[in-house]
């Protein structure tokens, strides 16, 4: 769509509006706008893929209006290849999900195309965020983003949706408000030393002491942690996921998420280099723990949503711990995890969702056999397992080893406790796949529908990217690279060379 | 003797009017308090003006009279018809800011 | 011209004995005013605050402002708050129990924490140079001075100050004002109401003040035939202003007869 | 070195198999066995034109490479998806796809009544497709991947009858203590990578000379514990036993002729870690002897005949991982007991599936007896893959276990004399269970139930029986004749000098067979000359109890890992649940607490409004106070 990052974030906005303008009754027209707006959108995003320079380090497709001079504030915007790559995931996913959640939005507190505007709404803010090069713009795209989140949970959501939406809600305003005060140290900073300004580049120019770069690092660190979710910092999510609809699980877990993952690298490393590499050792453990523990409390679910929430508290700590340890294939890998684990959960949200929409129950215990009864669901969700206990030739193996691999170079003890996780990921990914799929089929379970159509259409997707990018994850990688080594050698890192044992 | 003794007298004069408002329940009385705490600031405006040279200070105390005054008028007017429904003049009845 | 203030920062004696005089006076009588229990006698001491202050500017090359606050303070605000006691000054005994639980310890220790850090800030407070004195501001006299800056720097806030005080004006009576929202009854009605009521024991009128009492002043119950007080022979204002006296010693029977049996 | 186009093809063909089947649902269902069938022949098709040309080069150019794409290149590190096929993966094809074929061929027939069984196929073939990666990749980063990808098929086959609850559980036990293998191989990698910079075989071979032994030790320790699991030895070879709840074919392929032999393949292919890193490898001859033992005494209590030969394979692989820990001199032996086993346990496993297939699916071997008239070519094709397990000359075991018991009696010192007798007793032990599962399957009265109809199989299931007893009676032969395979394999292994010799080969072969004989003897006269009872008999020594027990491996795994595991999740759930998130909902109840505390302050007297006022001065003062 010609090259432009604003016109891609207009996109969705044009169809929300579309789908508001279209009278409440025509539910299905309003389903195939919001389809078909997604699709442009992937489409325009995989354009732009084409056409991005991959050796290039420096911001791409950069537009820049000024918006509130007063404060030097630009609409400013530009991806490098961790932008790129993880705003190709957001705008792939969006039509998946809307296919795939083709009856969510009924039964909610509002009607199917408000479902459907949020949605929208959602994709352009998902752009935003990873294409903002304005710390401000950043902020409030940030920020933003939380109130159709909020609206899709606590309007369309399960159970307790109202209680869980309220603690996603706050638990993420009060990140951002200690990032928001971060943000206005910068400016404040920025002042002192030539001009006041919001600017990302420029700021990362700037000379603080160490104290002041701690706590403004710990301001954009805790938002951060408390949306990737890092271990203490988690209890929002599986109540989050346990209560939304699996779209907007796999919106919030695959994208959302990946914010506070993608703003450690954009934000915390290259604003406060020192700052990171002085909290680096106590990030590290948190993330170890978070893999540790995430895996256990997955074992110990008993609810399908919540053990797949919990898995993914198990990923972030990968990724968080592949970001900290500052060598160029565990930011790769952290990175490319980023993107893989999109796909792989909303793989699991999604065919998750689609068995406990036929069985009513997402207790695990109540399914049973569905191998035998409905085998396509049965292997999708298996498939889906396998990417996220990190099968080799599944993408996710790829990055979780480069992660590892690129850990233990630098930290090996903390790799090896990481390591450990695998073997917790085959007991929580075969628990459920054999309680809910082996063994005899189970009362309740002998009439199950196998995946329609349009299920089929919308999950052979991501399983087709889940095993390409495992067997050839080089297109990524090669957008990636560059990106990461340029964070790695921006911090001042070099790769540890060959020890021959030396240690 | 130093200029600075109608500063402490007016820190005086102004701690008690304030303990006046607060303890005090008879809403005349109250407001003669607040007229009191003028009163003591306004002290303290001459004597800085006279400190300083500079007849500014004189203008805001100047200022302060009117100012007072008009309270005096409107507040003593709100008393009026406080009294008027309520029969009585005692702050403590007037709870109504809470409910 | 009472030349009052004699010099700039350190002032001479004269005006150092009347400080010295007048500051314990003022002192004084804002406590008393905090202290006493009617709100009459507050009012004087409130008076008598004003008018020392008012020498105070005086004392402080501010003459124009002691005499405004002379003749707007004491002479027109506090008339207004006396006409107003007098108004509504029903309730002006304040008793000075607490209602209001614990706040009366707090307001002391808060008040004595202010109080003394302010004094004591003042103390520590240096203002870097000697101070000036009026001497050259007001070398073509007080007022003039004063007026210059008023019409020229202060013109616009003065016109504002001018608006404030109409509006208040103009917002007092709208206040003040009590609008009759029934018609006010007429004699006969009132008559009517007093025979149609549940009781017909008011039915020839109440009794008056002094009746059957050992003292026929306004504030005396009368007595009722047991010889109790009837407390509703009094008027409501004094009831409510406590004026009531109450005391048995105007009660049948228990008449003091020491003064007879002299005779 | 030579490079290839067409090694790509022995994987990918099965591949394509798998994937065909796997996507055509039940449309394939008419077809798709002979397309497996067919994908797997012409990958040994493959396999043999590949050796066919390499026969005809000289010794250097023997290995063929061939690299297909760049697969993960960040940084230092790079790994290519290259192929690696040289003179010890040849073997490996060869062994994976001929035996492979044969199973398809026998599976056709054994699977015929079930009405998954093109899903069968295409589990097959995914294996096939796996397990010429293992062998074939040219770094351990592509090895992992077919590591894993076997552990996968291998945890799908085991489990293809998962609706048993059994059988499902022993799939996840499989694949879960497998990955506990997995991770030993990813810290080798690791390692590797952090100590050598690069994860290639032909890398670390380089640099293998220049690199601590301190790092070779710690990577050859990992790559034990990888080979451990997926070999099935001690201490994760708990889930062998119960890996028989898969199909007979699969337990001939995978757990008993190809996946298992991973292990093997692993350390004889780093054989250059292993011969710089000697605390490593004596570990590894510490596993195989323990593991031989183990596997031959859980055999002497087994009554389920699978079980019975499971617990024989782990010993065997345990004969093979204690010869490829003996270093160069090793590494042979344990590639050529490696293939033999491959021959004559997968007879043996197939003759046991055609017993089963016989008698309604029966396991028992107590309810067996006298089938040698009713089966004559699977008596004839187990009994001869029976002399080849107990080392009879010329059958092909004796070439190979002799070898390796006395390699290990020549390993010098007390470690040999200790090696070797460990060796002795286990083909002591191995001809004592051997000749047990013989004389109670196919000789003595018959313990049948009622409506056994004991019959033969059909051609297509004898057919692969009976190429697998030739194998089993000549391989041996033929490999050894004038040191073939040694002298095939010589390239690949650093020589070292000849140890002196302990022991002269003919005496090792005196003994083992004395051995043996001793074995034969007592149980011959323990189950043939006593009538067998139908049911086990429950008065039995309290070791042969430990042994039915597998030798208490499960209670010890679960006393020592599951459990805790288990309090230890379930203590964290309640820890999350309570502690955490309650300390979130803690700060929310602080609030919402605090506020119906501080709403007593708005009081709605004015009056107090007015204190609370005056406090604020007072501390604004304060503040001015301390501050100036």
């Amino acid at each position: 769509m010609l090259n432009s990052l604003t016109l891609l974030m207009a996109l969705p906005i044009i169809g929300s509006i579309v789908v508001a303008l279209l009278p409440k009754t025509k539910e299905t027209l309003a389903k195939q706008v919001a389809l078909i707006t997604t699709l442009i959108v992937a489409g325009a995003t995989i354009a732009m893929a084409v056409n991005f320079q991959r050796d290039n380090v420096d911001l791409q497709f950069v537009e820049k209006y000024s918006w509130i001079p007063t404060f030097g504030i630009n609409f400013a915007v530009g991806i490098d290849g961790l932008a790129l790559v993880l705003i190709l995931m957001s705008t792939v996913l969006a039509p998946i999900v809307v296919l795939a959640g083709w009856n969510e939005a009924h039964g909610g507190r509002w009607s199917v195309k408000v479902f459907y505007i949020l949605i929208l709404v959602l994709e352009t803010m998902m752009i935003g965020v990873f294409a903002a090069t304005d710390v401000f713009l950043f902020y409030v795209i940030f920020e933003a983003m939380l109130i159709p989140v909020y609206f899709l949970i606590g309007g369309y959501g399960t159970g307790q949706r109202s209680a869980a939406a309220v603690k996603f809600l706050i638990y993420s305003l009060f990140g951002g408000l200690l990032m928001l005060a971060s943000i206005i140290g910068l400016y404040v900073m920025s002042g002192a030393q030539g001009g006041h300004t919001f600017d990302l580049q420029a700021l990362s120019q700037l000379e603080m002491s160490s104290t002041t770069q701690n706590f403004l690092f710990l301001g954009f660190f805790i938002a951060f942690a408390i949306k990737a979710p890092l271990w203490p910092l988690h209890t929002w999510l599986p109540d989050a996921a346990d209560s939304a609809t699996p779209g907007t699980s796999v919106l919030l877990l695959g994208v959302l998420d990946k914010v506070g993952t993608f703003g450690m690298i954009r934000y915390c490393l290259t604003l406060f280099p020192d700052a990171s590499k002085t909290f680096t050792p106590m990030i590290l453990v948190l993330s170890v723990i978070s893999i540790v523990y995430g895996a256990f409390l997955a074992i110990g679910q008993r609810d399908l949503k919540r053990l797949i929430a919990f898995t993914s508290i198990s990923h972030f700590g990968f990724i968080t711990m592949g970001i900290f340890a500052m060598t160029s294939q565990g930011q790769s890998g952290a990175t490319l995890y980023m993107f893989n684990h999109g796909f792989s959960t909303a793989a699991l949200f999604l065919v998750g969702g689609w068995m406990i929409s036929r069985r009513g129950s997402s207790t695990i215990a109540d399914f049973g056999g569905l191998q035998r009864v409905t085998p396509v669901m049965a292997w999708s969700f298996f498939l889906a397992g396998m990417s996220s206990l990190a099968l080799p030739g599944m993408s996710s193996f790829v990055s979780e080893f480069l992660v590892l691999v690129g850990t233990f170079t630098r930290y090996p003890v903390h790799a090896v406790i990481a390591t450990f996780g695998i073997v917790l990921a085959a007991l929580y990914i075969l628990i459920p796949v054999q309680k809910a799929l082996h063994g005899p089929t189970t009362a309740g379970n002998e009439n199950l529908s196998d995946l329609n159509l349009r299920e089929k259409i919308a999950i052979a997707p991501v399983i087709a990217i889940i095993i390409a990018l495992g067997f050839y994850p080089s297109p990524l990688l090669k957008v990636i690279n560059p990106a990461s080594a340029h964070v790695i050698a921006q911090m001042g890192f070099t790769d540890p060379a060959p020890t021959n044992g030396d240690k | 003797m130093d200029a600075a003794n109608y500063l402490y007298l007016s820190a005086l004069l102004f701690t008690i009017g304030a303990v006046g408002v607060v303890v005090r329940r008879n809403a005349i009385v109250v407001f003669m308090c607040i007229e009191l705490m003028l009163n003591a600031a306004n002290l303290a405006f001459v004597t800085f003006s006279r400190i300083n040279g500079d007849l500014n200070g004189q203008v805001v105390a100047f200022f302060t009279m009117v100012v007072a005054a008009c309270e005096v008028v409107v507040g003593l007017a709100i008393i009026v018809t406080i009294y008027r429904s309520r029969r009585s003049a005692s702050v403590d009845d007037a709870s109504l800011l809470k409910r | 011209m009472v030349d009052l203030a004699i010099s700039v920062g350190t002032t001479q004696n004269p005006e150092a004995i009347l400080f010295w005089v007048l500051a314990p006076l003022t002192v004084a009588a804002a406590l008393g005013m905090l202290l006493v229990k009617k709100a009459v006698h507050s009012a004087i001491l409130m008076a008598s605050v004003m008018i020392n202050l008012a020498i105070f500017y005086i004392a402080q090359n501010a003459l124009f402002l002691g005499i405004v606050q002379i003749v707007v303070y004491t002479g027109a605000v506090m008339m207004l708050f006396l006409f107003i006691l007098m108004l509504v000054g029903v309730d002006s005994s304040d008793s000075l129990t607490e209602t209001i639980t614990g706040l009366r310890p707090i307001a002391i220790v808060a008040s004595v924490g202010f109080g003394g850090l302010l004094i004591s800030l003042i103390g520590r407070a240096t203002l870097g140079r000697s101070a000036v004195g009026l001497s050259e501001a007001n070398m073509n006299g007080n007022v003039k001075g004063l007026a210059s800056l008023l019409f020229s720097t202060y013109v616009w806030p003065f016109e504002v100050v001018s608006a404030l005080l109409i509006t208040a004006a103009l917002g007092a009576m709208v206040l003040a004002h009590h609008q009759r929202i029934q018609t006010r009854p007429t004699q006969r009605e009132m008559s009517t109401a007093r025979f149609r009521g549940e009781s017909l024991a008011n039915a020839a009128g109440l009794p008056g003040p002094g009746v059957y009492a050992r003292h026929n002043a306004v504030d005396v119950p009368a007595l009722l035939p047991d010889g109790t007080p009837a407390a509703n022979s009094i008027n409501a204002t004094l009831k409510a202003r406590g004026d009531m006296l109450t005391s048995g010693s105007f009660e049948l029977g228990k008449v003091d007869t020491s003064a007879e049996e002299e005779k | 070195m030579t490079t290839s186009n067409s090694l790509v093809y022995l994987i990918a063909l099965p591949l394509l198999g798998a994937t065909i089947l796997l996507l055509a649902g039940r449309r394939a269902d008419k077809w798709g066995h002979i397309l497996g069938t067919l994908m797997s022949a012409s990958s040994f098709g493959v396999g043999l034109y590949q050796l066919s040309q390499m026969l005809g080069r000289s010794n250097e150019a023997r290995p063929v490479t061939q690299k297909l794409f760049e697969w993960i290149s960040v940084g230092t590190f790079n790994v290519d998806a290259g192929l690696l096929l040289d003179q010890l993966s040849i073997c490996f094809v060869l062994l994976i796809t001929g035996v492979g074929t044969l199973i398809h061929i026998y599976s056709i027939s054994y699977m015929s009544h079930d009405h998954d069984r093109r899903r069968f196929f295409a589990y097959l073939n995914l294996f096939i497709a796996a397990m010429l990666l293992l062998v074939l990749g040219n770094s351990y980063l592509n090895l992992y991947v077919g590591w894993e990808g076997v552990g996968l098929a291998s945890y799908l086959l085991i489990g293809f009858w998962n609706q048993k609850p059994a059988y499902a559980t022993a799939s996840k036990k499989a694949f879960v203590m497998n990955r506990i293998g997995d991770m030993g191989l990813s810290f080798a990698i690791m390692i590797a990578f952090a100590t050598i910079g690069t994860v290639s075989f032909e890398g670390i071979k380089e640099h293998a000379h220049h690199t601590s032994t301190g790092a070779l030790t710690a990577i050859g320790i990992m790559l034990l514990v990888a080979a451990t699991g997926k070999s099935a030895q001690f201490p994760l070879q708990a889930w062998l036993g119960d890996a028989m709840a898969g199909p007979t074919p699969v337990s001939a392929l995978i757990h008993a002729a190809t996946m298992v032999i991973a292990g093997v393949y692993l350390i004889t292919r780093s054989n250059f870690i292993f011969d710089a890193a000697p605390t490593a490898q004596l570990l590894v001859v510490i596993v195989g002897a323990i593991t031989l033992l183990f596997g031959a005494l859980i055999g002497t209590a087994k009554d389920d005949i699978k079980k019975a030969l499971a617990a024989s394979t782990m010993s065997q692989i345990g004969y093979m991982i204690l010869g490829a820990g003996l270093g160069p001199v090793g590494y042979a032996f344990a590639i050529m007991h490696l293939l033999t086993h491959g021959f004559f346990k997968a007879g043996m496993f197939l003759g046991a599936g055609s017993v089963m297939h016989g008698m309604n699916d029966e396991v028992n071997m107590r309810k067996y007896g006298a089938l040698r008239k009713f089966m004559p070519i699977t008596f004839v094709t187990f009994g001869l893959g029976y002399l080849a397990i107990l080392g009879v000359p010329p059958f092909a075991g004796f070439y190979s276990k002799d070898m390796i018991i006395e390699t290990a009696f020549n390993s010098g010192g007390t470690k040999g004399i200790i090696l070797g007798v460990v060796t002795l007793l286990g083909a002591g032990i191995t001809a004592f269970y051997m000749t047990r599962v013989m004389i109670l399957t196919f000789t003595g009265k018959s313990r049948w139930d009622a409506e056994a109809h004991p019959h033969e199989s059909p051609i297509l299931m004898w057919l692969p029986m009976a190429i697998l007893a030739v194998g089993s009676v000549s391989s041996g032969f033929l490999l050894s004749r004038g040191d073939a395979l040694v002298n095939w394999l010589a390239p690949l292994f650093e020589q070292h000098g000849e140890h002196e010799e302990l022991l002269a080969p003919i005496v090792v072969s005196g003994l083992a067979l004395a051995m043996v004989a001793i074995g034969v003897v007592v149980a011959f006269l323990k189950y043939s000359r006593q009538e067998v009872a139908a049911v086990a008999p429950e008065n039995v020594s309290v070791f042969t109890k430990i042994a039915r027990q597998d030798l208490m491996q499960d209670s010890f795994n679960e006393a020592v890992f599951m459990r805790p595991g288990q309090l230890l999740t379930s203590a964290l759930v309640k820890t999350d649940e309570h502690v955490i998130d309650g300390a979130v909902r803690g700060v929310a109840q602080l609030a919402l607490g605090s506020g119906s505390v501080l709403r007593g302050v708005q009081s709605g007297f004015v009056r107090s409004y007015a204190a609370l006022i005056l406090i604020g001065a007072a501390l604004l003062i304060a503040a001015i106070w301390v501050v100036i």
